[in-house]
């Protein structure tokens, strides 16, 4: 009965949502509303009941950890943001996890995201045993990183062998990368429609497995 | 406006109702042509399938709702693979909603409804046993099922909380978990989602941290998977795979080619190879929904591609462009 | 106090943390640990930023009679309703199809099928623009769309009808010109990050100060 | 520009690496700093309690507390064990070799325990396992369970164990060492040096930019389109759309954006032609509002300024789009301008525009975004060309400096892929192995 009047009651919304391919209406309205309060009403009920119960509340009532009170007053700051006269003290709890986190952030993407990459981007075209197009794969794969660089590099005109071809060939790979994008970006939204389809085919009317 | 404007001028709604025309009537039909799978997924398959009960992996469930049609099936396929091999799976998430995700998720490879479920042992109920000192998956089941406990029909196999799983679930600055897991598990979750307290689990004292774990499957609609290469991988070496929608897929090739991640399943269509994968490796008796949705993506991607063909047919023939011009253009 | 403090935290947060990742003492452990451990707390409180500006806006919505005004009572009954329900009956947060709960039922009934279905109207948007907007209009934009033609016939069952070549190709593409562009852009994007880190650690950058008065 | 010099020290300071790298051997324990451990008694009677196996979590049978009757199956015990302080930690783990069984036969695993010096025989713990035929080697500290404190003494024990999990002790080895703590760690110098050199590159342009010194950037096709975009509104007498994203003040691409905003008011208040900015963004909303005004003061017309142009639409995503659309039906501008951060929109808002027949002009740094963009709009600026426009058109220091200094890092990056692709063929048309020593500059261990 409970999962029954759920999926009712799921695709009603469903379908809701769909009704605005149509026209804009009012049940359209309502679930974009609702789905704005419940979603921010699970997070507060998920943070408290994993983070400040658990991490917060318990440490400090078994009473030896009144440490923890520093970050509990630095998170409280972001209330002031409501009260315009203080609300600079907001600016406290923002600065510290922003600061951190970017500190923290700054090595680690510097050796997974550049030194990495750049290590990768420097391998050997050929390998015994490499079928052709591989090789040409790898050919395409060191010119083009490298031309596909040129072109986002603003310091040189793009004139002359070296810049102005360079930066030509990079647009091209630059262009095919993003078909590829394209193709998939078509693929994941249809994705998408097929999975409520499914739902509503499927969970909801039985047609189909 | 000639004929051409006329046409491309048309209510749109028809365009939407083509769409969702085109959607319906494959399922309807079901035709279930074959896919070839690419090496992207084969490694993560095989790295799964190598794995035992020895091993343990984490599956992340780090996408919201809105790309679950893609990422869950991932997921879920992993994490099935895992039982059936006996591969103890922590499952985690990385925002509040993802949260609900995974417990869905789980839902959905533990439900008695579905055929080729795993049955769920929960952790209170095995907890004689465990002080019985009986831990390994082979002697839990033959003692389990010595006590007169009976597995349904349609299920695969038992699986016991805290032996086969343990479900983590959200924690807050989830990269920041990541990070403290590569020492200790436990300290970044003192209780799993469903309250047991971690340290009394024998997978997690098999495994107490990162170090100790085979994979993680990273799950994700939104960069979010980054974290695992930046925060583990980079860290402490924890293999990483990715399972993403198919808007990202492309953007993460870089990170297959410099190894930093051993394969990545590209939206629903990665989702179908593992599902195909399942099968012909006898992990799975059927394929599940991303196979299943394989034949409307073609259907789909058929009509979309002529929709381009005819509308730039119809722009250059119509002579649309020679209005929209500019003086500058080469 | 209400410009220098938060950039100085910023700036000795941001080295601090820089410095931390190189020393692997352990004074520098301990700093790190209490780190990890305060981070989500503080993390945690920000939460309210978003309940609190969604209330103000829709109480005074309501207040105002504003166009629409009913739809705000939507938003504000399950914002406060749903972690009312948690509190006074947490076992409902864990609810599954074996324990109904209503906190279960309003996330799994109606958050998730409302918000994949919003994702899944992308699906007829791209099928109306693929008819009345992508134009092979330059020589680039030809390029673009050929090759996702291709990627999206190779990435399909049926693409297979055109024999192997086609998927072969599509992969081809995507294993190295994509891989070559998208290492690109990421290394470009990357150090663009990266030196808007330095430069809001440094001070250099302070647009987050905005938004909270002088 | 010509001051470029400045790269070379840098590359220069790159190419020490692979010296570097052959001056300190990484992870080798170097000989002398492995002090021999003491035996303090050939104590095979030390009794390993049942329960510490167990907490030891693994999946062993308990502990036969005597060996077994039989002879024949009895293993020869383990030997001693050496202790070395494992380098670049924070003095919680130890380098562990132990003597192993000298037989084959019959041994399933070595089991070592550890203990605080002065404890009793009821402290040994199970620290690891290692079963036969595996290094005799392993780093000790990784269990939370048993954490290794810095400055503590430790005793270790082998014991050889055989199929039925009987145990065979080998001698208690006092640790001469305890576990330090490194104030630098020696395998992260290769992200230091590049993190220092990307500080350093940043900050030198910043400051170059800062006290006045002419910069050159090329120019952006998008950019030079601007003007005749706006031209040809004038000529038809409609108005010019400019959105400035979706995403709040803190994106990049919406500060880059906003400063295009400027400029493209301050030529708009010249023709004289109506602008529209919807927002979505509250505070982007104030800030584009003073940008448009100041615009218009520049330009010498603070009259022409419409308090109305600049205007808040509303925060729901798609609720937005559908208002700029009709926006675009009603008024049918004759230039949009999308310029900033957009998601999924992108599709709708350039799609709605091409059908009422304005020349679009867009940029983002979203990537999944910029293929529907290249396909509906006049011009595009594809990612970084977004900030560089910014800089181009804003003339502003900090933007400048930001962009000639990734400039150079990117310099840096075409350098080595350069390089590597020359060493490439050297390698294969002679057969050397430069290109490995070229990757070595830039490779580095998994390292924690």
């Amino acid at each position: 009965m409970y999962e029954t009047i759920g999926l009712w009651v799921a695709a009603f919304f469903t379908l809701a949502i769909y009704s605005f391919l149509y026209k804009e209406n009012p049940i359209y309205r309502l679930a974009e509303h609702l789905v704005v309060g419940i979603s921010a009403g699970y997070g507060i009920a998920i943070t408290w009941e994993i983070t400040l119960e658990p991490r917060l509340i318990q440490p400090l009532l078994a009473g030896d950890n009144w440490v923890l009170l520093i970050p509990a007053l630095l998170g409280l700051l972001y209330i002031t943001r409501f009260i315009p006269s203080i609300a600079w003290l907001s600016r406290y709890p923002i600065a510290f996890l922003m600061g951190t986190g970017m500190g923290i952030g700054f090595p680690l993407t510097m050796k997974a995201s550049v030194l990495r990459q750049l290590e990768a981007a420097m391998a050997p075209v050929y390998a015994s045993g490499m079928p052709w197009f591989e090789v040409l794969g790898n050919l395409v794969l060191i010119f083009g990183t490298l031309a596909a660089l040129i072109y986002f590099f603003f310091s040189k005109p793009h004139k002359g062998l070296f810049f102005g071809t360079g930066s030509k060939i990079g647009i091209w790979v630059i262009m095919l990368g993003f078909g590829a994008t394209f193709g998939f970006t078509v693929m994941g939204r249809i994705s998408l429609l097929i999975g409520r389809v499914q739902f509503l085919l499927g969970d909801w009317l039985h047609l189909i497995e | 406006m000639n004929f051409w404007d006329k046409m491309l001028n048309i209510d749109r709604r028809w365009i939407f109702l083509a769409i969702g025309v085109v959607t319906i009537i494959p399922f309807l039909i079901g035709i279930g042509m074959p896919i070839t799978t690419t090496t992207e997924v084969e490694d993560i398959f095989d790295f799964v399938n190598e794995l035992g009960p020895e091993n343990a992996i984490f599956v992340a469930f780090d996408f919201a709702p809105g790309t679950q049609a893609e990422c869950m099936p991932m997921a879920v396929g992993v994490v099935r693979h895992a039982f059936h091999n006996d591969v103890p799976v922590f499952m985690t998430a990385y925002f509040p909603l993802s949260h609900g995700m995974m417990m869905a998720g789980f839902d959905y490879v533990t439900n008695p409804s579905i055929d080729g479920y795993y049955q769920v042992v929960e952790f209170a109920e095995w907890a004689h046993l465990r002080e019985a000192g009986i831990t390994t998956k082979a002697e839990l089941v033959t003692e389990w099922e010595n006590e007169g406990n009976v597995l349904p029909e349609n299920a695969a196999n038992w699986v016991f909380e805290g032996r086969d799983y343990a479900l983590l679930g959200y924690a807050p600055l989830f990269h920041l978990v990541i990070l403290g897991m590569t020492s200790s598990i436990a300290n970044q979750y003192p209780e799993d989602a469903n309250g047991n307290a971690l340290i009394e689990m024998p997978m997690l004292n098999e495994h107490k941290s990162l170090r100790e774990v085979d994979l993680a499957l990273t799950t994700a609609g939104s960069s979010a998977c980054m974290s695992w290469i930046t925060y583990a991988r980079e860290k402490i070496g924890t293999p990483i795979a990715f399972g993403v929608t198919a808007v990202m897929a492309t953007d993460y090739y870089p990170y297959i080619q410099s190894g930093q991640i051993i394969g990545q399943m590209g939206g629903l269509r990665g989702a179908a190879e593992y599902e195909v994968l399942m099968v012909e490796n006898d992990v799975t008796e059927s394929t599940g929904k991303a196979f299943r949705g394989m034949d409307v993506q073609s259907a789909d991607h058929l009509l979309i591609i002529l929709l381009i063909i005819m509308g730039n047919i119809a722009y250059f023939a119509g002579g649309a462009h020679k209005r929209h011009q500019m003086k500058g253009r080469g | 106090m209400k410009r220098t403090v938060p950039l100085m935290i910023v700036m000795v947060g941001g080295i601090l943390m820089m410095i931390q990742y190189f020393i692997p003492h352990q004074y520098s452990q301990v700093v790190f640990d209490n780190y990890t451990e305060w981070a989500p707390i503080v993390g945690a409180f920000a939460l309210l930023l978003g309940v609190g500006s969604l209330t103000r806006v829709h109480s005074h919505r309501i207040k105002r009679k504003a166009p629409n005004w009913p739809y705000s009572w939507a938003v504000l009954i399950p914002l406060f309703g749903m972690p009312f329900l948690a509190l006074i009956w947490p076992e409902s947060l864990w609810g599954g199809s074996d324990s109904p709960s209503v906190f279960h039922f309003l996330f799994m009934n109606i958050q998730v099928p409302i918000q994949s279905t919003m994702f899944s109207l992308l699906a007829f948007y791209i099928a109306s623009a693929a008819f009345r907007a992508f134009r092979a209009k330059s020589a680039l934009a030809t390029v673009l769309l050929l090759s996702a033609v291709i990627v999206m016939l190779a990435q399909v069952p049926i693409g297979e009808i055109f024999g192997p070549w086609l998927q072969n190709t599509g992969l081809w593409i995507l294993r190295y010109p994509n891989l070559a562009a998208k290492r690109a852009i990421m290394l470009g994007v990357g150090f663009g990050i990266l030196a808007t880190n330095l430069k809001i650690i440094f001070g250099v950058e302070r647009n987050w100060l905005g938004g909270a008065g002088e | 520009m010509r001051k470029d010099w400045i790269m070379l020290p840098a590359v220069l300071i790159l190419l020490m690496f692979p010296a570097l790298t052959i001056a300190q051997p990484a992870e080798v324990v170097a000989e002398d700093s492995v002090e021999n451990l003491t035996p303090i008694a050939d104590s095979l009677s030390a009794e390993v309690p049942e329960d510490s196996v167990l907490a030891g979590g693994t999946d062993l049978r308990p502990v036969g507390r005597e060996p077994l009757e039989e002879p024949g199956t009895v293993l020869l015990p383990p030997g001693m064990v050496t202790v070395a302080d494992h380098p670049n930690d924070a003095g919680d783990q130890l380098i562990v070799v132990f003597e192993p069984s000298l037989s084959d036969e019959g041994l399933f695993a070595h089991a070592v325990y550890r203990r605080e010096v002065g404890q009793g025989d009821d402290a040994w713990a199970l620290v690891e396992v290692i079963p036969a035929g595996e290094p005799n080697e392993f780093v000790d500290g990784f269990d939370p369970d048993y954490p290794v404190e810095p400055g503590v003494q430790y005793e270790y024990m082998v014991a050889a164990q055989d199929l039925d999990g009987n145990e065979y002790q080998g001698p208690v080895s006092r640790a001469e060492i305890t576990a330090m703590g490194e104030f630098y760690h020696t395998g992260k110098t290769r992200v230091l040096f590049a993190g220092g050199l990307f500080i350093f590159l940043i900050f030198y342009y910043f400051g170059r930019a800062q006290r006045g010194a002419k910069m050159y950037l090329r120019p952006i096709a998008g950019i030079d389109a601007v003007d005749e975009a706006i031209g040809r509104a004038t000529e038809m007498g409609k108005p010019i759309l400019y959105v400035p994203g979706l995403s709040s003040i803190s994106d990049v691409a919406t500060i880059a954006s906003l400063t295009i905003l400027g400029r493209v008011a301050k030529k708009i208040a010249q023709y004289g032609t109506p602008l529209m900015v919807p927002n979505r963004d509250p505070i982007v909303y104030t800030v584009a509002d003073e940008c448009v005004k100041q615009a218009y003061l520049e330009a010498g017309r603070p009259d022409a300024y419409d308090p109305d142009s600049v205007f808040f639409l509303t925060t729901s995503q798609f609720a937005f789009v559908a208002g700029v659309n009709g926006i675009m039906m009603r008024e049918k501008p004759a230039t949009n301008f999308y310029l900033g951060m957009f998601w999924a929109e992108s599709l709708l808002l350039a799609e709605t525009g091409s059908l009422s027949g304005a020349i679009q002009i867009a940029g983002t740094d979203a990537v999944t975004q910029l293929p529907f963009f290249i396909t509906t709009c006049d011009y595009t600026l594809i990612g970084e060309e977004l900030y560089a426009a910014s800089a181009y058109l804003g003339r502003e220091p900090k933007q400048i400096g930001a962009v000639k200094g990734q400039d150079a890092c990117k310099a840096i990056i075409m350098g080595f892929i350069t390089l590597a692709l020359i060493l490439g063929i050297l390698d294969l048309t002679a057969g050397t192995h430069t290109l490995d020593w070229l990757r070595q500059i830039v490779t580095m261990p998994v390292v924690d």
